[in-house]
């Protein structure tokens, strides 16, 4: 039989044509995929997970197991609720997990082998012999499981909102509308967040209330939106799904915005809502759950509530003649708005004692003569690929029904979800045979049937008691039914199979393919725990987490254990309520945005003279300057490297930390911050200084300028600068109080510039005429003060390249202005710009290290032969003790010590070891002895030959030694001879001409 | 100042402030010391913001005030007074002029526009008038003071490009 | 081996409607006393005792495990394997480990589904290509396959990363093909299925609440089963292993943080290597039912909530979209958090202490899942004969206060 | 996700803070005076208990300030917060808080939400 329109206010009759597979459908803008193929009478709709067993539509939300689909025309989308996404005109979906097509799947083989195919199969085969695992059988499972294909590339522009607010209310259903109308023009600040598009839940998904306050449903939900909408305190969210429920009430809700349209790219299409709230009110409802039965996966079978859902919210009967099967009072509506349409259920199976069953039910089954089984269960169905027989169980009798849909109610489940997400406990009801919540544990109130209460009658005394915390009025409901108002159910989750085969299945969990058998086997095999049973099967691990299943699959536990339910316990509910696209969780704070970058006051004239940037921190630095379009990088750098040392070279060293220190206290507090001693130093003077962690360990360097003992400025290196403050803080907040030093930031307020090179103090002389920059006046590791143009600029003589050098600092506004004039100063003493590379091989050739590349954590000062820093007269600093513990102060640690090539054509790699054999076995099996690592190496132009820095063993004591360096590829080694590590003016007559 | 984007119930401009950084005790000399350096008499509640056309002076924490002068003004002016505060040994007083960018946004969408971007409570009963806070915008590490029917946003001049860009993203996805 | 699992006990039992399979493990009673009381139903703690039985020829063992077996990390983790670590040290213990991984099926006579598929530790900037360069040539000096892969052969291997058009392009990588994933919970089970099988006591569902101690040597165990007397306790407890510490007076320099992990809806094979990034932070692989099992970072505060913040969920995410901008149209289906045993060095703790017959194995922190067999392996033999063997030896307490630190930080910043 | 109030800015988002440990551990006034392993624990090994915790957090993303906080481990909640040169509070003042309806499961993660 097809299904037939019903006149439906919340679906417009404006057609839109869909393809599915391939093939066109007229659907009606509003439709979700699968009220529009239910209406083109499509039931068919995927495979399923292990088996590939033909599947169709089994809900109508977002609980759906088995109607995912492909969206073609979005990148790909894998894994689409068929249920809830909205069609537009010219959307095109394809079934999945299938091949070649939906109708004849290559894959369905795994059903004729299902038996051996049970709970865990595959931790007992497939062991062997070598080799198979990895590049047959492995391969071969991953390609049969998995559902969907891969999406497309997408770069989604969804957005993020924030809300701070004092209540939010989760679902606009009817009870959701009810607790809102009481904080209509309060003072309260109310988010009311629905995952529809329209509002009225159960209201507007079924026939089961008759009216409110004298308005049909329809009415009431109108007015009662209209006087939210007027209210300026209240913000309503449609389209929008709460999907987490954190800590201190903390709320994740995506909001689809194009929800039915067609998604335009440069536009926001989803919405991650992020809510900090005072109090949660959970309103979300209650979920229908099914019953395991023969065959209860074949497409044609169908929750109830969501085959009623289909016609009063869609206006599409999927079916004129089902047969219904039920446990409880609840499928009346359906009944009735299946008679109101004129059709006609072919049977109606209640498990309940006919005593038990409404009389309503009865009379109308009665009166319309329909079949009726009382105290009868469905065997189980059968069909090619559709419902075509039901097989009806009476006591002793089986009857055969021919029919095409089973409208099946299991009773309803509180949906629990978010309130467990919460933290919240959680108690079994005999009385609805289900979990609901019992203590919140953040605060958080749960309404209507999330928190178990079945009667409509009794929701408005619920909701005005329950509020009763807020200052609002009361609310008014006067409910007219069209169902019972007492819930009754019978207890039941599986029905029996009448013939015993290795093929017959009852599934408890549709989207994994999992049996009821599986369960059973499972506890046989010892998987007696509800969370090992879930692993094992994996029952409840799909993408629907088991919404309509779970709670049924504990039932049958814990009968085959003989326990109590609560004593069996649910598996823990985890975000997200729905799976969460990841676009929406990142937000715009990817691609382009993924972290900030930034920028010195240069920036733009490293632009303009084709910088090749590096990244160091969130920094965008020089890396070097291509002099030309065909330069390498190498070419650059030893360009860079012999100009510099030959003329000048200008660095912009503006990244680099600066922080100003400030107090009484100041000097101790330098003095217990740092290994040097600064007592004896003299004001205006510099000094390079390193700073370590508690467990003796260089965590810092830098060059410390004081100004006085009651004030002095400290450098960092650029990405140390954060943390270097954050430390200094520290101590002095928690350790050291009654310091009296303050602590100011200043890497941004300077940009920074380092000169050096042979030609650098005529270059100063230019730029600067007024200033003597003579040795005298000048010397270096000195710093002064000047007045420059309309500021005032700070110059100290410091180098990092091991030539005569300044550092430059000035206001950034004022940066690029002098940066210019320098260049046009320097323009005939030949000052180029040069990079972070030449810096580093520069101060390489020089000795000087680099922190993070000489040091990784595991270096102290004296390591690198730094004694001279280490305030030995100092009775503590950061980092003092830990030097002299046992390791930390053994001979044969790793020293610094430079590496010279023997042959000077080889290459020292860095990153390579030392090792003394000059050649190493094509295959390593046992471990090679290793001396150390280089931890730089540089071709340098100014020696003309590879050098190295290394940090290797008793290296103090090699000098002049042989070794070998290993190689990148190479079975033979590089020769190598132990040098002191500076190989550039070790007497500083550069550095101080 | 410069535009930066205007959509309907938001307008964001950039300014150029002067802005000085200033560590200490909060006590009576401190606050002498200030007033007679700035003729202007440091807030001295936690997080509140005293202004005027000229100037804008926060107490950020217990030992920092930010002083930012609308006004423009000569570089040396704002050194001067800089190293004229430093004179008290238990002050530090840092220029921020130029390291800083100063946004003003304003209109009756500026809160639901600034959430896109920042989880900072600005609900009047939290973030009230004439307070400031220091919090994180886009990523990055803002301040946030409330002049009623404005903000002014400031952040480091590094991010300044980044921060609009970040703007300008958000207007135009609204 | 009394249980034979293969394909043809498979057929068999498929022919009973699979009703008949036995029992993997019993679930005895505690006895009053065993020989070795070994706390933590984890992998490394079934493992340890399955090691004692086989190899140290001690019968009268049990496992005490407060929940059920593997519900600690066990049974939390993104399951990664490999063993390219820089300092010797560790290569030798995780690499012993991999090799035991590498029969580990067939010696349990259960498929840990181990899938040598490799692993990728992605370099983003100047300084994570020199620690990569330089862990590589460490790795290859200590015999281990560990390389280094430029972009092109990134490309080849995981054709859906986005290399350049993202903040921190891809620069390189280091890459061990021996490296891969396992069935996490299977190795649990299967370890335990054989302990069992040689006499070991799995007690689930029994939580020790206290270590009694007399004059500095171990008495037993409190329970909530009732007291249990042993002279020999191995606690493998993971994050609270330093909260069983207490109770016996010992002192463990541990700091105990909720992990989390995510994964995906299941798709079809997109990802056939394990891919590991600092920079863009990020770990993920594709398990072989299809679902993306990502990593995320630890959180930055004690706790035992196995749930940490959001944001350290969202910080993961907007990596993996920026990485694999395919992902963009992905879901994810569950997060979840587990609480992971940080040590100050990263590095973990197999050791004696002062307290006699007490011994622990704790410290694996974010990445400990990987050295599961090796690390019971070695464990079993610092119990059986009272000292450490000699790939333990190093992991021992003493290192926190002679300064012997074994310092990974550098290494990997996360060491899943 | 965590709402912390720091003494000095109010109540604001965990991700704006960085937790410092424990609290209360005081640096040795005279490191040398201590042996390689007091020194160790002192560097190395801090109190890690599950349930009350006295800790340090910095409002690093805002006012950069220390404080202290007694937080429940096994719940995440935070019980107390209290500027650095406050008291230590009592433990006595939170023995009854730890009774909280829920927190990290005594038995595995799964039964923990079922009320019996
Ligand atoms: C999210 C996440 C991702 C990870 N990813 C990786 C990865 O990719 N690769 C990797 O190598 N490692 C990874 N790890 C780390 C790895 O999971 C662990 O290091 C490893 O599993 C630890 O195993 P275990 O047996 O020592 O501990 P667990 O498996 O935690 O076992 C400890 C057991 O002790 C029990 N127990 C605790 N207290 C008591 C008590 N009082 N009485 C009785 N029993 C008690 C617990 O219930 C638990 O079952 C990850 C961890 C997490 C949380
Ligand atoms: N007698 C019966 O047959 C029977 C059975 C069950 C319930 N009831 C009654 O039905 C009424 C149900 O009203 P109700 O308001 O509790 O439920 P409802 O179904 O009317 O409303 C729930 C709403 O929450 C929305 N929602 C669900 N999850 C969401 C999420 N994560 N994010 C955002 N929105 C979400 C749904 O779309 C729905 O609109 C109650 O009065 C109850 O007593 C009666
Ligand atoms: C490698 C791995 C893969 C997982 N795959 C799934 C999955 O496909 N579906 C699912 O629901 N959960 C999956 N999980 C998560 C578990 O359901 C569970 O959340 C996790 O083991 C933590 O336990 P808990 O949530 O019960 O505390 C997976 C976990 C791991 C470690
Ligand atoms: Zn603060």
């Amino acid at each position: 039989m097809s299904a037939i329109n019903n006149n439906c206010k919340y679906i417009s009759k404006k057609q839109v044509k869909i393809t599915f597979d391939g093939n066109t459908y007229q659907a009606y803008e509003g439709d979700t995929i699968a009220s529009a193929l239910l209406r083109n009478n499509i039931r068919l709709v995927g495979r399923s997970f292990k088996y590939h067993r033909p599947r169709g539509i089994y809900t109508c939300g977002i609980e759906e197991p088995n109607a995912l689909v492909q969206i073609i025309s979005e990148h790909n989308e894998p894994n689409t609720r068929a249920t809830i996404k909205r069609v537009y005109d010219g959307m095109e979906i394809t079934s999945q997990n299938r091949w070649p097509s939906l109708r004849y799947d290559f894959g369905a083989i795994n059903n004729i082998l299902s038996p051996i195919f049970s709970a865990g199969f595959y931790y007992k085969t497939f062991m062997g012999p070598k080799g198979f695992w990895k590049n047959l059988y492995e391969p071969l499972i991953r390609r049969s499981a998995g559902l969907g294909k891969p999406p497309k590339n997408f770069r989604s522009k969804s957005t993020h909102q924030y809300h701070n607010t004092d209540v939010v209310i989760i679902g606009a259903g009817l009870s959701g509308l009810a607790a809102a109308k009481k904080f209509i023009n309060t003072k309260y600040k109310v988010l009311l967040i629905e995952q529809d598009s329209y509002l009225g839940g159960v209201l507007k998904n079924s026939n089961k209330v008759k009216t409110i306050n004298g308005l049909t449903p329809q009415e009431w939900i109108s007015e009662t939106e209209e006087s939210i909408l007027n209210s300026k305190n209240i913000t309503i969210l449609k389209n929008t799904l709460v999907t987490t429920y954190n800590f201190t009430n903390h709320l994740i809700a995506l909001e689809d915005k194009f929800a039915g349209k067609k998604i335009d790219l440069n536009k926001s299409e989803l919405t991650l809502h992020k809510i900090r709230t005072s109090n949660t009110i959970i309103a979300n409802g209650h979920i229908e759950r099914f019953i395991s039965f023969r065959n209860n996966d074949l497409p044609g079978v169908m929750l109830a509530s969501s085959f009623e859902k289909y016609i009063h919210r869609y206006g599409v009967v999927p079916e004129k003649e089902p047969v219904i099967f039920t446990n409880n009072s609840s499928s009346l509506s359906l009944l009735k708005t299946l008679i109101n349409l004129g059709c006609k259920p072919k049977a109606y199976v209640d498990s309940r004692k006919k005593d038990n069953i409404e009389t309503e039910i009865k009379k109308i089954l009665k009166d319309k003569e329909i079949p009726f089984f009382s105290d009868a269960e469905i065997e189980g169905c059968d069909g090619n690929k559709k419902v075509e027989t039901i097989t009806i169980r009476q006591g002793k009798s089986f009857d055969k029904i021919k029919s095409s849909m089973l409208c099946v109610s299991g009773g309803y489940n509180p949906d629990i979800h978010l309130f467990t997400q919460s933290k919240g406990l959680v108690k079994w009801d005999k009385n609805i045979l289900s979990f609901k919540p019992d203590t919140p544990f953040q605060k958080t109130i749960t309404l209507g049937s999330t928190s178990g209460n079945y009667s409509f009658k009794k929701l408005c005394d619920e909701i005005n008691e329950k509020l009763s915390i807020f200052k609002t009025k009361k609310v008014s409901l006067d409910i007219n039914l069209n169902v019972p108002n007492k819930f009754s159910i019978k207890e039941l989750w599986e029905t029996k199979i009448k013939n015993k085969s290795n093929w017959a299945k009852s599934f408890i969990d549709l989207h994994n393919d999992v049996t009821t058998k599986d369960l059973k086997q499972a506890i046989t095999e010892g998987f007696d725990r509800i969370e090992h049973l879930k692993r094992y099967t994996t029952n409840s691990m799909g993408t629907d987490q088991g919404k309509i299943s779970s709670i049924n699959s504990l039932a049958i536990v814990s009968k085959i254990l003989k326990k109590e339910i609560s004593e069996v316990g649910t598996t823990t509910y985890r975000p997200p309520y729905a799976p969460l696209s990841f676009a929406a969780i990142a937000g715009r704070s990817t691609y382009e945005f993924y972290d900030p970058e930034r920028k010195t006051s240069i920036h733009s004239w490293h632009l303009k003279n084709n910088a090749v940037f590096e990244d160091v921190g969130q920094w965008k630095r020089p890396w070097y300057f291509k002099a030309s379009e065909n330069e390498t990088m190498h070419q650059a750098v030893q360009r860079e490297s012999k100009t510099l040392r030959e003329n000048a070279g200008i660095l912009d060293g503006s990244t680099l930390g600066k922080i100003e220190i400030k107090g009484r206290d100041a000097l101790e507090f330098m003095n217990l911050m740092y290994t040097n001693a600064f007592s004896k130093m003299k004001p205006m003077t510099s000094r390079y200084a390193m700073m370590l962690g508690e467990d003796g360990m260089i965590k810092d360097d830098g060059i410390i300028c004081k100004i006085s003992d009651q004030h002095f400025i400290a450098t960092t290196t650029s990405s140390g600068a954060p943390k270097v403050l954050a430390d200094m803080e520290e101590y002095l907040q928690t350790e050291w109080p009654h310091l009296q030093v303050y602590l100011n930031s200043i890497t941004e307020q300077f940009s920074t510039f380092n000169i050096s090179g042979p030609k650098t103090r005529e270059i100063m002389m230019r730029v600067f005429p007024d200033i003597d920059f003579s040795n005298d006046a000048f010397p270096f590791m000195t710093f002064k003060n000047f007045d420059y143009k309309e500021t005032k600029i700070r110059i100290m003589r410091a180098s990092f390249t091991g030539e005569l050098g300044y550092e430059i600092y000035i206001s950034p506004k004022f940066g690029l202005e002098l940066w210019e004039e320098i260049f046009s100063c320097g323009k005939e003493f030949n000052l180029i710009p040069y990079g972070t590379e030449t810096m580093h091989l520069l101060r390489a050739e020089k000795g000087y290290i680099v922190i993070g590349q000489e040091t990784d954590g595991t270096v102290t000062p004296i390591d690198l032969n730094y004694n001279w820093m280490i305030g030995k007269n100092k009775k503590d600093f950061i980092g003092k003790r830990s030097l002299s513990r046992p390791d930390t102060s053994r001979a044969d640690r790793k020293q610094l010590v430079g590496l010279s090539p023997i042959n000077k054509k080889d290459i020292i790699e860095e990153g390579q070891h030392i090792v003394e054999l000059n050649e190493l076995p094509k295959k390593i099996t046992d471990p090679i002895k290793y001396l150390g690592h280089v931890s730089s190496g540089y071709h340098s132009p100014n020696l003309n030959h590879s050098i190295g820095l290394a940090m290797i063993r008793g290296g103090k004591n090699l000098l002049g030694q042989k070794f070998f360096v290993t190689a990148t590829g190479k079975t033979k080694n590089i020769p190598v001879e132990i040098v002191n590590p500076v190989f550039i003016d070790p007497e500083n007559k550069r550095l101080t001409s | 100042m410069t535009n930066i984007l205007s959509i309907p119930g938001v307008k964001v401009s950039q300014k150029d402030y002067h802005q000085i950084i200033i560590r200490g005790n909060g006590l009576e000399k401190f606050n002498n010391i200030i007033e007679e350096k700035t003729s202007i008499k440091p807030p001295s509640k936690n997080l509140e913001v005293k202004f005027d056309l000229n100037y804008l002076f926060a107490k950020n924490s217990f030992d920092q005030w930010s002083l930012i002068l609308t006004e423009k003004k000569e570089h040396h002016h704002i050194l001067n007074l800089v190293s004229s505060i430093n004179t008290n040994e238990n002050m530090l007083a840092s220029d921020y002029s130029y390291g800083q960018v100063y946004f003003e946004i304003e209109g009756e969408n500026k809160d639901y526009f600034l959430n896109q971007l920042t989880h900072f409570d600005l609900r009047e009963e939290k973030f009230p008038k004439s307070t400031m806070a220091q919090t994180v915008l886009a990523r990055i590490e803002c301040s946030i003071y409330n002049l009623g029917n404005k903000y002014i946003i400031t952040c480091n001049k590094s991010f300044e490009d980044y921060f609009q860009q970040r703007l300008k993203d958000t207007a135009s996805l609204n | 081996m009394k249980k034979k699992y293969s394909i043809a006990s498979i057929v068999k039992n498929s022919l009973s409607n699979n009703e008949n399979w036995g029992k993997m493990w019993r679930s005895p009673n505690p006895k009053k006393h065993y020989d070795v009381i070994i706390v933590g139903g984890g992998g490394h703690g079934l493992g340890t005792a399955y090691y004692l039985a086989k190899h140290h020829g001690i019968k009268n063992i049990a496992v005490i495990e407060k929940g059920w077996l593997g519900s600690g990390n066990t049974g939390r983790n993104t399951t990664i394997i490999r063993s390219n670590y820089l300092w010797d040290e560790s290569a030798y213990l995780y690499d012993h480990a991999v090799k035991l991984w590498e029969n580990l099926s067939e010696d349990l006579n259960y498929n840990m589904m181990f899938s040598q598929r490799g692993v990728l530790n992605l370099a983003h900037n100047e300084h994570d290509i020199k620690e990569i360069k330089r862990r590589v040539s460490a790795n290859r000096l200590n015999g281990l396959d560990t390389m280094w892969l430029d972009k092109n052969e990134i490309k080849d291997l995981v054709p859906i990363m986005n290399t350049d058009n993202l903040r921190y392009p891809v620069l390189g990588a280091a890459y061990q093909p021996r490296g891969g994933v396992a069935r996490h919970d299977a190795v649990a089970w299967g370890y335990a299925m054989r302990a069992d099988e040689l006499g070991v006591d799995i007690i689930q569902n029994c939580e020790v609440k206290g270590i009694k101690t007399d004059n500095y040597k171990v008495e037993g165990v409190e329970t909530t089963k009732g007291f249990i007397k042993s002279s020999k306790i191995g606690v493998v407890a993971s994050g609270h292993t330093s909260v069983l510490a207490a109770t016996a007076g010992v002192r463990l320099p541990l700091q105990s943080r909720p992990l989390q992990a995510l994964v995906s809806e299941p798709i079809k094979p997109v990802i056939n290597t394990v891919v590991m990034s600092n920079a863009v932070h990020a770990y993920v692989s594709q398990s072989d039912k299809g679902e993306l099992v990502i990593g995320a970072g630890t959180d930055g505060y004690n706790s035992f909530t196995q749930r940490g913040g959001y944001d350290v969920i969202e910080e993961t995410v907007r990596a993996i979209v920026e990485l694999y901008p395919i992902f963009g149209k992905m879901k994810m289906l569950r997060q979840w958090g587990g609480i992971v045993d940080i040590c100050p060095d990263a590095s973990p703790i197999i050791s004696k202490c002062d307290v006699e017959g007490l011994y622990f194995n704790c410290g694996w922190g974010t990445g400990g899942f990987k050295a599961t067999p090796g690390s019971a392996n070695v464990f079993a033999h610092t119990i059986a004969k009272d000292e450490p063997h000699k790939i333990n030896a190093p992991f021992d307490l003493s290192r926190f206060s002679e300064g012997r630190l074994i310092d990974e930080h550098g290494a990997a910043a996360v060491a899943h | 996700m965590i709402l912390i109030k720091c003494p000095y800015c109010g109540e604001r988002d965990q991700s704006e803070f960085a937790n410092g440990g424990e609290a209360h551990v005081i640096r040795p006034k005279n490191p040398e005076s201590l042996s390689d392993k007091d020194w160790g624990e002192y560097v190395f090994y801090r109190n890690n208990p599950k349930g009350i915790f006295y800790e340090r957090w910095v409002h690093t993303h805002g006012c950069k300030k220390w404080f202290n906080a007694v937080r429940n481990t096994s719940t995440d909640q935070i019980l107390k917060v209290y500027k650095v040169n406050e008291k230590r509070p009592d433990l006595s003042e939170f023995q009854n808080t730890l009774k909280s309806p829920s927190g990290e499961p005594s038995v595995g993660s799964g039964n923990f939400a079922v009320k019996k």
